[in-house]
C-alpha cells in the first residue's frame, strides 16, 4: 500500500497528492458517507411522499399566503387608505417589510458567495438551501415596494423606457429608483447563481430517477450536464466570477437599500453610518433566517449527518458577532445625536427610547443585542432548541428594528403640529402574514422538488474515505 | 324656469350670468373628468389592449343663444354682497360659463375692505347641494307655487278677518328692500309683529344703548382708531358682530414696522378661549362672573383718574388678584382716552350699560364707537322673542312665518314649542332645507340660495350694496321678498322690488357726488357692489349717566358656569348642512365635525376627565341635559364649561357616508344622530335678553369614549418634558419678540441658526430667468381664522373627507393653521401659523420622487404633477413640513350636482396620487397669459393667490421675487421677516415675519437663554 | 432531406408571420392616441366649404381661440349671422331664382335638409321668427380633440404667440368633416415647445416653457 | 456541434476515487496519450492541472461586459438627466455623479453577470433539451470515467490495463465514441 502510494505520488509532478487533499478536508460530513450514499441521502426525501409534518406546515403557510391575497387584493381595491398610515407615518408596515424581507434574503447569497470566496467548505452543506431562501424572501421584499404604491399598476413607470411623453425618463437621483435597479438585480443574479449549482445535481436526479416527468424536467433544466471535466472547469471559473460580482452585490442593495432612509432629512434618517449598519443588520437576520430553516430542514429531513453540529455552531458565532456589530450601531446613534448638538436629532432618539413607541425600541435592543450574548457560551450554541429560540427572537428583533427606523423617525418630526400617531390595521397585518405565507410556501416546494443540499459540492468535501481493501472486488460489487 | 331670469331682460352687467345649457356643458365634462379618473386606474390594462381604446364620446353643447360678452372658460367677476350672515360684507363672485365658483372679497369695500370669511368663501357647495329644497312643500308634501299661494292668501285673509296675530320671526334683516317688503305684508293685519331672532343675540347692547343714549341702536365700532382694545369675552376676530370688518381694523394697527415701532395693545378677559384671547397681547382668563366686578372696578379706577370719581361703586370688588392688571389697565386707557375702545359678549344690560359708561367716561363715544352712523348688522331683539314664546305657548298665535332661522333648533324648550306650534293655524317656513321648524310647518317655501337672487343690504347706516344672482336659480324655489309681496297682493320679480325699492328709497338719498339719473346711480352701484349715501337721521341723546347702577349681585351657585357660544365655522343652523365648514377645523380648538364640551386643563385633571371622555351636562331643576366628548382646552378658566351652538341640526345625518366607505371606516355621523348635539336647550331668558352663561351645572362621567376629530393632536412648540433634550426644549418655529424689544432692535427675537446660507455645496446652476414667485405671511396680522382655508379648498378642488379619515390624520387641506400654545399663564405664547407648501429651492420631496412626478419649475415653483405620480409618498415623508397631502381613497365625486363647484382650471385628484399647494399656479398661468396677450409684463399684484385674496387680514402677501419694485421685495427686506426650518437649507419661497406681542420683555429673555444654551 | 423540407418550411412560416406582424404594427397605436379621430356630427358641417372654399375666418366662428382658453363652439345664433339668408346651396338657390323668374314668380325660399336642423335648434319657423313656448335647444356638436383632464390648453396663449391654428388642427380647410389630425401626445406638444423656443415662430421669439405645471395643474 | 461527429474507438478508464482518478489522469497526460475527456460527478480539484487544461478565457468576457454595463449606465443617466430633458430636481446639479452611481454599479454586475453565465453555455455548448447519452452509469453520481483516445495513441486495452491498473481501476472498456456526442 505504501510504497504503491509512492509509486505514485512519484511521477504525479502536478497532481496534489493524498496529503495535501486529506489536509484540505476537515471533517464536515459525519457518517463516513461516500459520494454514493450523499446521492442517496439526499435524493431520498424527494422520491418518498411527504411527511404528515410537511403537509401541516404547507397547509398553515398556504393558508396564511391565501389570507395575505386576499387582503392586497382589498387593498388595491380600495386603496392604501385600509393601511393605516396618514399624512405624517407615511410609511409603516410596507417598508418594514420590505427591509426585512431584503435583509433575509442578503444571508443565502452572503453564505454561497463570500463563504464561497473564503474558502469555507462548510457552506456546502447550507448554501443550496440559503440561496433558495433568498430567492423567496427577496420575492417577498419586491412585492411591498409595489403594492405600497398608491396606483401600483403604474409600476412600470419606474423603468426607463422610451416613451411618448416626449421623452421622459426617471429620476436617477431617487433612492427608490436606486432601489429598483439594486433589487432586480440582486435578485436576478442570486437566480442564476441559485441556478448554476443546481445544473449538476439536475443531471445527477435525471441519472438517478426513473423515465417520468420528473426525468423529463430535470433533463430539460440540466441542460445535457454530462460531468466533463472541460465543462467542470469552465464552470468553476464561471460560479467563482458570479461569486466575486454577488458578494459586493450583497453590500450594494443593502446600502441603497438605507440609502432610502440616510438620503432623507428626516432626523433619524438623515445619517451616514445606515450603510454599514444595515448591511450588518441584514446579514444578522439573514442568518439568524437560515439557521431556523436549517435547524427545521435537518429535523424533518434527517439530514444531521450534513448539517452538522458543527455547521451550526460556526454560524451562531458569525450571528454573534454581527448582533455585536448591530448593537454598536445602535449606540453609535444616540452617541452622534447627542454629539450632534441638533436638538431635532436629539429628540427623535430620546423619542425612540422614552417616547410613545419605546416598547418597539427596547424590544428592538433586548431581542438584537442582549439575548444574542448567551451565544458566547458554547454548550449554548451547541444546543440546537436553543439557537432555534434564540434565530426566532432574532428574526422578531430585526424586524422591529425596521419599525423603529422607520416609524418612530417619521410620526414626531420636525412641526410638532403634525406629530401623529400610527396604529396598523388589520389588512396590514394580514398583508404581513401573508408574506410569510409565500416565503413558506415556496420554501416548503422547494424541498420537495428540489435537493436541499448541493450535491455536487458536498461530494467535494467529503473526508477521505478510507481505501477499499480489495478494489477489483468493489470494482466487481458495482459493476452491477 | 320658462321665463328668462330677471337680470337677462335687465341689460345690466348681471347679463353676462347664467345659462344652464353651459353650466350643462361642463357638467358633462365633469361627469367625464370622474370617468376618466376611473379609467386612468385601469390604463395599465387599456394599454394591453393597445391603441382599440376609444376616450368616451364627449359632447359639447354651445348655448344656442351667444351670451353677450362671455367668454367660454374664462372666470367673470360680480360684485355682491355676502348674505351668509348678517355682516353683509362686500363679496366678489367668480362665475366661469355661467356657474358660479369662486367667492372672493370685494376690494375697497368699507366693512370687510377685500376680504371674505370661511362661511363666506363656502357659499357655493351650498348652492349646488342636491339636498337643498326644490319647490315649495304643503304638509310635508312638495306642491306647486300656485296653490301654496293661493291658499296661504286665503288662510291670511281669515287670519286677518278674525284679527288674529300674525307673527314674522326673521334674525337681522339688513336688506332695506326686504324690511320694506315685511312692513308692506305686515300692514294690513291688526297684530302683526316682525320678531327678530338672532341664533346668536347681541340684544343687551341695543338695550343698553337705549337706556344710555336713548336710541336702541348698535354702535359702529372702529378698532383701526383703537389704541388700546378691551374685550370682555368678545370674540370679534371670530364670532362678535362682524368678524372680517374688525378682523381687518384690528390688523391693521399689529404692523409694527422700523420707522414706528407702534401698535395697539390688546386685551383679553375671558373665561374660555376664543380666537381673539389667543391673538391678544394679553390675556386675563377670568371666572365668568367676575365680568361684571371687574368691568365696575375699571369705571371707578377711570373715574378716579379722570377726575369725576363714581358716586357708589358699580359692583361688588373684583378679586384683589386682578388688582394690578386693573391699575396698570386703567392707566393705559386713560392715556389712550379717545382712542381706546372696550366691548364686552355680555347679554346681561347691565353690564351693558357699565361698558358704555367706560367707553363714555374715555371719550370713545364718536371716534371709537359711531353713534351716529350705527351699525345694523344686529338688530335681535330678546324682549320681542320673549313675548313670542308666551303668545306661542298662549295659543294667542294666528299666523307664524319663519325665514332664514330655525326657531325650533334655535329657542330652548323646543319640545313645548312643537306642541305650541301645532295648534298655530298658518305656519309657514322659508327654509331652504327640511329644519325642524319647516318639518312642522303646513308651508314650506323654500328661499332662493344667495347667489340665486336679487337682494341688497345696509349694515351700516348710508352705506348700501347689492346682492345680484349669477345663475338662474336650480329649482323651483321663490325669494323670501318674492313670496311675501305675492302674498301682499303685489307679485312680482325680486328684482324689480329691489330695483323699485332703490329709485324709490336709496336714490334720493345719493351723495352730491352720485351720478344724477338712477340708471347710472344704479349700474354704477351693481358694477362696484355698494354705494355710499346719506344716512338716516337717528336721534341720540347725550350719555345718561343715571341709567347706570349697580350690578345685580350673581347669585353664588354649585358646580360649573357654561359658556354657550359660536363655533367660528359654524355661524348659524343655516349652514349646517354645508360640508366644508363641517370639515373646516375650529381656528382654536382644531377639531372638526360636531361640536364637544371644552373642559379646563384645571377640572380635567380634578375629575380624571381627558380628550374625547363622553360626558353628561345637565343643569339642576331644567331637565335639559347633553351628553358630548370632552375637549380639555388649555386657557379656559376652571369650573367653567363651554359648548357651542348651532349643531345638531336636523338633516345633517346626510353626512353619514360623506367618507370613504370600508370594513374599518367609522361613520361621520352615529345612527339617528346628527352632527354635533344642539345646545340651545341650556338658552335661558333672563331679563328680557337670552343668556349664553348658565351656572349650577352639573358634569357626569358616561364612561364611554367619543375620539374627536381633531387635525392637531400636539398643541406646543416645546417638546414633551420628560424627553426633551439639553437646549431642544422650544423649536423656534415661530419667532417672537415684544414691541419694547423690537423698538430697541428690529432683529430681536431672531432664532440662532448654526448654518450661514451663503456657502452652498451645488453651484448655483438653477436660475429663474423670468419670475420667482414667493409668498410672505405676516404672522402678527394673521389672526387664524382660517378664511384662507376654505378659498383655497374653494379654488383647488379640495375634496371633503369626512370624520373619521381626519380622525386618521388624513385631512386633505392643502393650507392648514397650525397652532401652539407655548409657555404658561398670561406668559403663554398662542401662535397661529399658516402653513402650506413652502416651495422649497432645494426641496427635499422632489430628489426622492421616482417617476419625476414632483420637480422644480424655473420660477421657483415646486410643482406636483398628479397624472406622473404613482403614489410611493416618499415626497410626503421626506417633507419637514408635512404639507403633503395623500389620496388614501377615491373621495367622492357622484354628486353631479355637486360637481358644478369645481374649479374645471384644476385637476380632481384620483385615487393613490399625492396633492399640494401649487400656489395656484392655475391663476398664475392664466395671469401670464393674460399680461403676454396684452404684451405686458405680468403687473405686481395682478396675479393673487386665493389665499391671499380671501385674508381678511391681508396677511398674505404674494408676488414675485424678481421683480424689485413689488410688494414682496418689500416684505423680504421686513426685518421681522424669518424662514422657518432655515438651518436646513431647503430655502423656501414663503417666508414668514416674526410676531410682536405689545408686552413686557421679560418672557422674552428667558427665551433667549433659551436660545443660548440651544446654539452653546 | 426531410429534414431540408421542414427547415424550409418552417423559414416560410416564420418570414409571413414577420410580415403580418410588421403590417399589424403599423396600424398600432399607443393607448389614448385619438388620431384620425374624426365622429359624424349632428349636422354634417363641412369645414372645407366654410373655411376652403368660402375662406371664413377660423375665429369667425371660434371667436373665443384669440381671448379665452377655449376656442368655443360657436352657438346657433353665430350661424344664423349667414344663415340666416343662406339657407341652401349656393347651385340650388340659383336655380331657384332663374326657375322663379321664368316662372316669373317670387321665389320661395328653400330650406336644406342639415339647415332645417340649425333653425329647429333656434326654434324657428319658416319665416325665421321664435316659435311660441320653444326652448332654443343645444345642437349636441361631438367633440373631436379630447385632451385628458389632467392636460391644460389654452388657445389664447397659442394664438397669441402666433401659432396657426394648422399647426395642431392640421388642413382643416380640406377638411370635409372634421378630423383629429396630431396625436396629441405630450411628446408631440412638448417638442413643439423646445422647437418654438429655440427657433421662434414665424420670426419672433417666443418662451414657450416646459413646466410640468404649464400644462398639468 | 462543430462539424461532422468524427467517429474514434476509446479507451474508457472507470475510477470510483478522486485520488486514482487524478493520479491516472496525470500520469496518462504525461506519457501524452490524448485525453479525449474525464467524467466526473463533481468539480475534482486539480484536475484541470492533471489534464493540462488552460485557465478559462470566460473571465475576459465577464469584465468586459462589466464596463461595458457600468459605464453604458453611467452615460445614459448623464445623458436623462443632463442632456435629453434637464429638469430641476430638488437644486440638484444638472448631473450629479454620485446619484449616478449607484445605478451605474448594479447594471455593472447585471450585465457581467449574465454575459459570463451565457458565455458558459455557449462554451460548454449546454442548452435545454441537448441530446445526452451518459458516457457510463453512475457518472453522475460516484464514477469518475477517463477516456483516452484509442486511435492517436499507440497501445490498445492491455497495455492500458497495465498501466492503470495500479491506480484501482475500477473497469476498462473500449469503446467508439463521436466527439461532440460526450463533449
Amino acid at each position: 500500500m505504501v510504497e504503491s502510494k509512492q509509486k505514485r505520488s512519484a511521477p504525479a509532478v502536478n497532481a496534489p497528492s493524498a496529503e495535501e487533499l486529506a489536509a484540505l478536508r476537515p471533517t464536515l460530513i459525519t457518517g463516513g458517507k461516500r459520494p454514493g450514499d450523499v446521492t442517496r441521502d439526499i435524493c431520498e426525501p424527494m422520491d418518498r411522499k411527504p411527511t404528515a409534518l410537511w403537509w401541516a406546515a404547507f397547509s398553515v403557510s398556504l393558508a396564511a399566503l391565501i389570507a395575505g391575497t386576499i387582503a392586497v387584493t382589498y387593498q388595491i381595491a380600495f386603496g392604501i387608505g385600509t393601511w393605516g398610515l396618514n399624512r405624517t407615518v407615511g410609511w409603516a408596515f410596507d417598508i418594514t417589510n420590505f427591509v426585512f424581507w431584503v435583509g433575509i434574503g442578503h444571508a443565502g447569497t452572503l453564505i454561497s458567495a463570500v463563504l464561497f470566496l473564503f474558502r469555507q467548505k462548510w457552506r456546502t452543506s447550507v448554501n443550496r438551501s440559503a440561496e433558495a431562501m433568498t430567492l423567496f424572501a427577496v420575492m417577498c421584499a419586491g412585492l411591498f415596494p409595489v403594492i405600497h404604491m398608491g396606483r401600483p399598476w403604474l409600476a412600470f413607470w419606474m423603468g426607463p423606457y422610451p416613451n411618448t411623453r416626449g421623452s421622459l425618463w426617471v429620476n436617477f437621483k431617487s433612492p427608490l429608483l436606486w432601489d429598483v435597479f439594486a433589487i432586480s438585480t440582486y435578485l436576478l443574479i442570486s437566480a442564476v447563481f441559485w441556478y448554476i449549482g443546481l445544473i449538476p445535481d439536475l443531471a445527477t436526479i435525471r441519472d438517478r430517477s426513473k423515465p417520468g416527468i420528473r426525468q423529463r424536467i430535470a433533463s430539460i433544466f440540466s441542460l445535457g450536464w454530462n460531468g466533463s471535466a472541460r465543462t467542470w472547469h469552465r464552470y468553476e471559473t464561471v460560479y467563482m466570477l458570479l461569486a466575486g460580482l454577488a458578494t459586493p452585490l450583497v453590500f450594494s442593495v443593502h446600502t441603497i437599500v438605507s440609502m432610502d432612509f440616510a438620503t432623507a432629512v428626516i432626523p433619524g434618517w438623515h445619517t451616514t453610518i445606515f450603510p454599514p449598519y444595515f448591511v450588518a443588520g441584514a446579514i444578522f437576520s439573514g442568518l439568524a433566517m437560515v439557521l431556523t430553516l436549517m435547524i427545521i430542514a435537518r429535523k424533518v429531513m434527517q439530514l444531521e449527518n450534513y448539517i452538522t453540529i458543527v455547521h451550526i455552531e460556526s454560524m451562531c458565532k458569525l450571528m454573534l458577532s454581527m448582533g455585536s456589530l448591530v448593537g454598536l450601531a445602535y449606540g453609535t446613534e444616540f452617541f452622534m445625536a447627542a454629539y450632534s448638538g441638533n436638538p431635532y436629532e436629539q429628540f427623535v432618539f430620546l423619542n425612540r427610547a422614552l417616547g410613545p413607541f419605546s416598547w418597539a425600541y427596547w424590544t428592538m435592543v433586548s431581542c438584537n443585542v442582549l439575548i444574542p450574548q448567551v451565544l458566547w457560551f458554547r454548550p449554548l450554541r451547541r444546543n440546537v432548541a436553543v439557537v432555534f429560540v434564540i434565530c426566532i427572537i432574532i428574526n422578531i428583533g430585526m424586524w422591529f428594528e425596521r419599525f423603529v427606523i422607520i416609524v418612530t423617525s417619521l410620526h414626531r418630526d420636525f412641526l410638532p403640529s403634525s406629530w401623529a400617531h400610527y396604529t396598523p390595521t388589520t389588512i396590514e397585518i394580514i398583508t404581513f402574514i401573508g408574506s410569510f405565507g409565500l416565503f413558506f410556501t415556496c420554501f416548503l416546494l422547494f424541498c420537495r422538488v428540489a435537493p436541499v443540499i448541493a450535491m455536487a459540492e458536498i461530494k467535494g468535501v467529503l473526508k477521505n474515505p478510507p481505501r477499499s481493501k480489495a478494489p477489483q472486488e468493489s470494482a466487481k460489487g458495482d459493476a452491477v | 324656469m320658462t321665463q328668462l331670469p330677471d337680470n337677462l331682460r335687465s341689460g345690466d352687467p348681471g347679463l353676462h350670468g347664467p345659462s344652464l345649457e353651459i353650466v350643462a356643458l361642463d357638467e358633462s365634462s365633469e361627469v367625464s373628468r370622474r370617468r376618466f379618473l376611473e379609467a386612468a386606474g385601469f390604463s395599465f390594462s387599456l394599454a394591453a389592449l393597445g391603441g382599440c381604446g376609444r376616450a368616451p364620446v364627449e359632447t359639447s353643447l354651445p348655448s344656442p343663444l351667444q351670451p353677450a360678452g362671455a367668454i367660454p372658460g374664462r372666470l367673470q367677476y360680480y360684485a355682491s354682497t355676502c348674505t351668509g350672515c348678517p355682516s353683509a360684507c362686500g363679496m366678489l363672485v367668480g362665475t366661469r360659463d355661467g356657474r358660479p365658483l369662486k367667492m372672493e372679497g370685494l376690494p375697497g369695500h368699507p366693512l370687510s375692505g377685500g376680504g371674505l370669511c370661511a362661511v363666506g368663501q363656502a357659499l357655493p357647495i351650498g348652492l349646488y347641494d342636491s339636498q337643498r329644497l326644490a319647490n315649495p312643500l304643503q304638509a310635508g308634501k312638495s306642491s306647486d307655487w300656485a296653490t301654496v299661494d293661493q291658499q296661504v292668501v286665503e288662510s291670511l285673509r281669515q287670519i286677518k278677518e278674525a284679527a288674529k296675530a300674525v307673527r314674522l320671526v326673521t334674525p337681522t334683516i339688513t336688506s332695506p328692500t326686504l324690511q320694506a317688503a315685511i312692513d308692506r305684508f305686515l300692514e294690513p293685519f291688526a297684530d302683526a309683529k316682525h320678531v327678530v331672532l338672532d341664533s346668536v343675540s347681541h340684544s343687551a347692547i341695543l338695550d343698553a344703548h337705549q337706556q344710555t343714549h336713548a336710541a336702541r341702536v348698535l354702535p359702529h365700532y372702529r378698532f383701526e382708531q383703537a389704541d388700546v382694545i378691551v374685550s370682555f369675552g368678545a370674540d370679534f376676530l371670530g364670532t362678535w358682530i362682524s368678524p372680517v370688518e374688525f378682523t381687518a381694523a384690528w390688523s391693521s394697527r399689529r404692523a409694527p414696522s422700523e420707522a414706528s415701532p407702534e401698535m395697539s395693545y390688546h386685551v383679553q378677559f375671558e373665561s374660555r378661549m376664543s380666537l381673539t384671547g389667543s391673538n391678544a397681547d394679553r390675556r386675563v382668563s377670568i371666572a365668568p362672573e367676575e365680568q361684571g366686578p371687574l368691568l365696575g372696578s375699571l369705571a371707578e379706577k377711570i373715574g378716579e383718574l379722570s377726575g369725576q370719581p363714581l358716586s357708589e361703586p358699580l359692583a361688588r370688588r373684583a378679586s384683589s388678584d386682578y388688582g394690578p392688571v386693573l391699575t396698570d389697565l386703567a392707566k393705559r386707557l386713560w392715556d389712550a382716552r379717545g382712542k381706546s375702545l372696550v366691548v364686552c359678549d355680555s347679554q346681561d344690560v347691565g353690564v351693558q350699560r357699565v361698558v358704555n359708561l367706560l367707553n363714555h367716561q374715555l371719550g370713545n363715544y364718536d371716534s371709537t364707537l359711531d353713534l351716529k352712523r350705527p351699525s345694523r348688522q344686529r338688530q335681535a331683539n330678546d324682549r320681542g322673542v320673549e313675548e313670542l314664546i308666551a303668545e306661542m305657548k298662549g295659543n294667542q298665535i294666528g299666523a307664524l312665518l319663519v325665514a332664514e332661522v330655525d326657531l325650533l333648533h334655535d329657542l330652548p324648550e323646543s319640545d313645548s314649542l312643537t306642541e305650541a306650534i301645532a295648534k298655530i293655524p298658518l305656519t309657514v317656513s322659508f327654509a331652504t332645507h327640511e329644519d325642524e321648524f319647516a318639518a312642522v310647518a303646513k308651508f314650506v317655501c323654500p328661499d332662493h340660495h344667495v347667489l340665486e337672487s336679487w337682494a341688497d343690504a345696509e349694515p351700516l347706516s348710508g352705506l348700501v350694496s347689492l346682492a345680484q344672482p349669477t345663475l338662474r336659480p336650480l329649482g323651483k324655489t321663490r325669494a323670501v321678498l318674492e313670496s311675501l309681496d305675492a302674498w301682499s297682493g303685489r307679485p312680482g320679480a325680486a328684482y324689480e322690488a329691489v330695483r323699485a325699492h332703490w329709485e324709490e328709497v336709496i336714490f334720493p338719498r345719493r351723495r352730491a357726488d352720485a351720478p344724477d339719473t338712477f340708471l347710472a346711480f344704479w349700474e354704477q352701484t351693481l358694477h362696484q357692489g355698494f354705494v355710499e349715501v346719506e344716512s338716516e337721521e337717528n336721534l341720540i341723546e347725550p350719555f345718561k349717566i343715571d341709567a347706570v347702577d349697580t350690578l345685580a349681585q350673581p347669585k353664588e351657585a354649585e358646580g360649573f358656569s357654561l359658556v354657550l357660544y359660536q363655533k367660528i365655522p359654524m355661524p348659524g343652523g343655516r349652514h349646517s348642512q354645508n360640508p366644508w365648514l363641517h370639515e373646516l377645523p375650529d381656528p382654536v380648538t382644531k377639531v372638526t365635525w360636531g361640536n364637544y364640551v371644552c373642559v379646563s386643563p384645571e377640572d380635567a385633571e380634578k375629575r380624571g376627565i381627558a380628550d374625547g371622555d363622553v360626558v353628561n351636562v345637565s343643569i339642576s331643576g331644567v331637565e335639559s341635559s347633553l351628553e358630548l366628548p370632552v375637549l380639555v382646552q388649555i386657557g379656559q378658566h376652571k369650573d367653567v364649561l363651554a359648548i357651542a351652538l348651532a349643531y345638531g341640526c336636523k338633516g345633517t345625518d346626510r353626512f353619514a357616508k360623506i367618507g370613504p366607505q370600508w370594513f374599518e371606516a367609522r361613520p361621520t355621523v352615529a345612527e339617528n344622530e346628527f352632527v354635533g348635539k344642539n345646545a340651545a336647550g341650556f338658552v335661558e331668558f333672563r331679563d328680557g335678553t337670552q343668556q349664553y352663561l348658565r351656572s349650577g351645572i352639573k358634569l357626569t362621567k358616561t364612561g364611554r369614549k367619543f375620539e374627536l376629530a381633531a387635525t392637531q393632536t400636539y398643541h406646543s412648540l416645546e417638546v414633551p418634558k420628560e424627553i426633551a433634550p439639553r437646549g431642544g426644549e422650544r423649536r423656534e418655529i415661530v419667532e417672537h419678540t415684544t414691541l419694547d424689544a423690537f423698538a430697541k432692535d428690529v432683529h430681536s427675537g431672531a432664532a440662532e441658526h448654526h448654518f450661514d446660507g451663503e456657502t452652498q455645496l451645488w453651484p448655483e446652476d438653477h436660475p429663474r430667468p423670468k419670475h420667482s414667485w414667493g409668498m410672505v405671511i405676516d404672522l402678527n396680522k394673521c389672526t387664524g381664522c382660517s378664511a384662507c382655508v376654505i378659498a383655497c379648498q374653494s379654488e383647488n378642488n379640495v375634496p371633503v373627507v369626512g370624520y373619521d379619515e381626519v380622525r386618521r390624520q388624513r385631512e386633505m387641506h392643502w393650507m392648514r393653521i397650525d397652532r401652539y400654545y407655548t409657555g404658561e399663564g398670561e406668559d403663554m405664547d398662542i401662535d397661529h401659523q399658516p402653513m402650506m407648501c413652502q416651495h422649497c429651492g432645494n426641496a427635499p420631496c422632489e430628489t426622492v420622487c421616482p417617476v419625476l412626478a414632483t420637480v422644480h419649475s424655473d420660477e421657483g415653483l415646486n410643482e406636483q404633477v398628479y397624472n406622473r405620480c404613482v403614489g410611493t409618498r416618499y415626497c410626503a415623508n421626506n417633507c419637514p413640513y408635512k404639507v403633503r397631502r395623500f389620496n388614501w381613497f377615491k373621495y367622492p365625486h357622484d354628486d353631479s350636482l355637486q360637481n358644478l363647484v369645481l374649479n374645471p382650471d384644476v385637476t380632481v385628484r384620483s385615487r393613490g396620487v399625492m396633492e399640494k399647494c401649487s400656489m395656484c399656479v392655475q391663476r398664475i398661468e392664466a395671469g401670464k397669459i393674460e399680461a403676454k396677450s396684452h404684451g405686458q409684463p405680468v403687473a405686481d399684484g395682478a396675479i393673487q393667490t386665493a389665499c391671499q385674496q380671501s385674508c381678511p387680514a391681508s396677511a398674505i402677501v404674494f408676488g414675485d421675487m424678481n421683480d424689485q419694485g413689488s410688494k414682496i421685495s418689500a416684505a423680504l427686506d421686513n426685518p421681522r421677516r424669518f424662514r422657518v426650518l432655515e438651518e436646513l437649507n431647503v430655502r423656501p419661497s414663503v417666508s414668514y415675519l416674526r410676531v410682536v406681542k405689545n408686552r413686557e420683555e421679560k418672557n422674552n429673555a428667558e427665551k433667549h437663554h433659551n436660545r443660548e444654551s440651544h446654539s452653546g | 432531406m426531410q429534414q431540408r423540407v421542414i427547415t424550409i418550411v418552417l423559414l416560410i412560416g416564420l418570414f409571413l408571420g414577420l410580415a403580418l406582424l410588421a403590417s399589424a404594427m403599423v396600424t398600432w397605436r399607443m393607448p389614448d392616441n385619438q388620431q384620425g379621430y374624426a365622429p359624424e356630427q349632428p349636422i354634417d358641417y363641412s369645414h372645407r366649404l366654410h373655411a376652403g372654399e368660402l375662406q371664413i375666418d377660423c375665429q369667425f366662428c371660434h371667436s373665443s381661440a384669440d381671448s379665452g382658453r377655449h376656442a368655443g363652439i360657436p352657438s346657433s345664433d353665430v350661424c344664423m349671422k349667414c344663415h340666416r339668408y343662406v339657407t341652401a346651396p349656393f347651385d340650388e338657390m340659383q336655380y331657384e331664382m332663374r326657375t322663379a323668374e321664368e316662372e316669373g314668380r317670387k321665389p320661395k325660399t328653400i330650406v336644406s335638409e342639415k339647415l332645417k336642423k340649425l333653425y329647429d335648434s333656434l326654434a324657428l319657423d319658416d319665416k325665421f321668427q321664435p316659435l311660441e313656448g320653444v326652448e332654443p335647444k343645444s345642437i349636441p356638436w361631438v367633440r373631436v380633440h379630447n385632451l385628458p383632464d389632467y392636460a391644460r390648453f389654452n388657445h389664447q396663449a397659442h394664438v397669441g404667440a402666433g401659432v396657426s391654428c394648422q399647426k395642431c388642427h392640421g388642413p382643416v380647410e380640406s377638411m370635409e368633416r372634421m378630423r383629429q389630425h396630431a396625436t396629441l401626445s405630450m411628446g408631440w406638444c412638448v417638442n413643439c415647445h423646445r422647437d418654438a423656443t429655440r427657433e421662434g415662430i414665424n420670426g419672433h421669439k417666443v418662451n414657450a416653457s416646459t413646466n410640468c405645471t404649464v400644462c398639468h395643474h | 456541434m462543430t462539424g461532422p461527429p468524427e467517429e474514434h474507438s476509446c479507451l474508457l478508464a472507470t475510477f470510483d476515487h478522486e485520488e486514482d482518478l487524478l493520479a491516472a489522469t496525470s500520469e496518462v497526460h504525461r506519457l501524452g496519450h490524448p485525453i479525449v475527456d474525464v467524467f466526473t460527478p463533481y468539480a475534482v480539484h486539480g484536475l484541470d492541472r492533471a489534464m493540462g487544461l488552460r485557465p478559462s478565457r470566460l473571465t475576459w468576457v465577464c469584465f468586459v461586459f462589466g464596463m461595458a454595463g457600468g459605464l453604458g449606465m453611467l452615460w445614459f443617466e448623464h445623458w436623462v438627466s443632463a442632456l435629453a430633458w434637464a429638469i430641476d430636481v430638488g437644486g440638484k446639479p444638472w448631473n450629479s455623479l454620485p446619484s449616478n452611481v449607484p445605478v451605474a454599479f448594479e447594471a455593472a454586475v447585471l450585465l457581467a453577470g449574465f454575459a459570463s453565465v451565457f458565455a458558459l453555455f455557449w462554451v460548454a455548448r449546454l442548452f435545454p433539451g441537448k441530446k445526452y447519452r451518459p458516457v457510463i452509469e453512475r457518472v453522475t453520481d460516484d464514477r469518475f470515467v477517463l477516456v483516452i483516445d484509442q486511435a492517436d495513441s499507440q497501445f490498445d486495452a492491455s497495455q492500458a490495463e497495465a498501466l492503470l491498473k495500479p491506480f484501482n481501476l475500477v473497469d476498462l472498456e473500449e469503446r467508439v465514441l463521436s466527439t461532440g456526442g460526450t463533449s
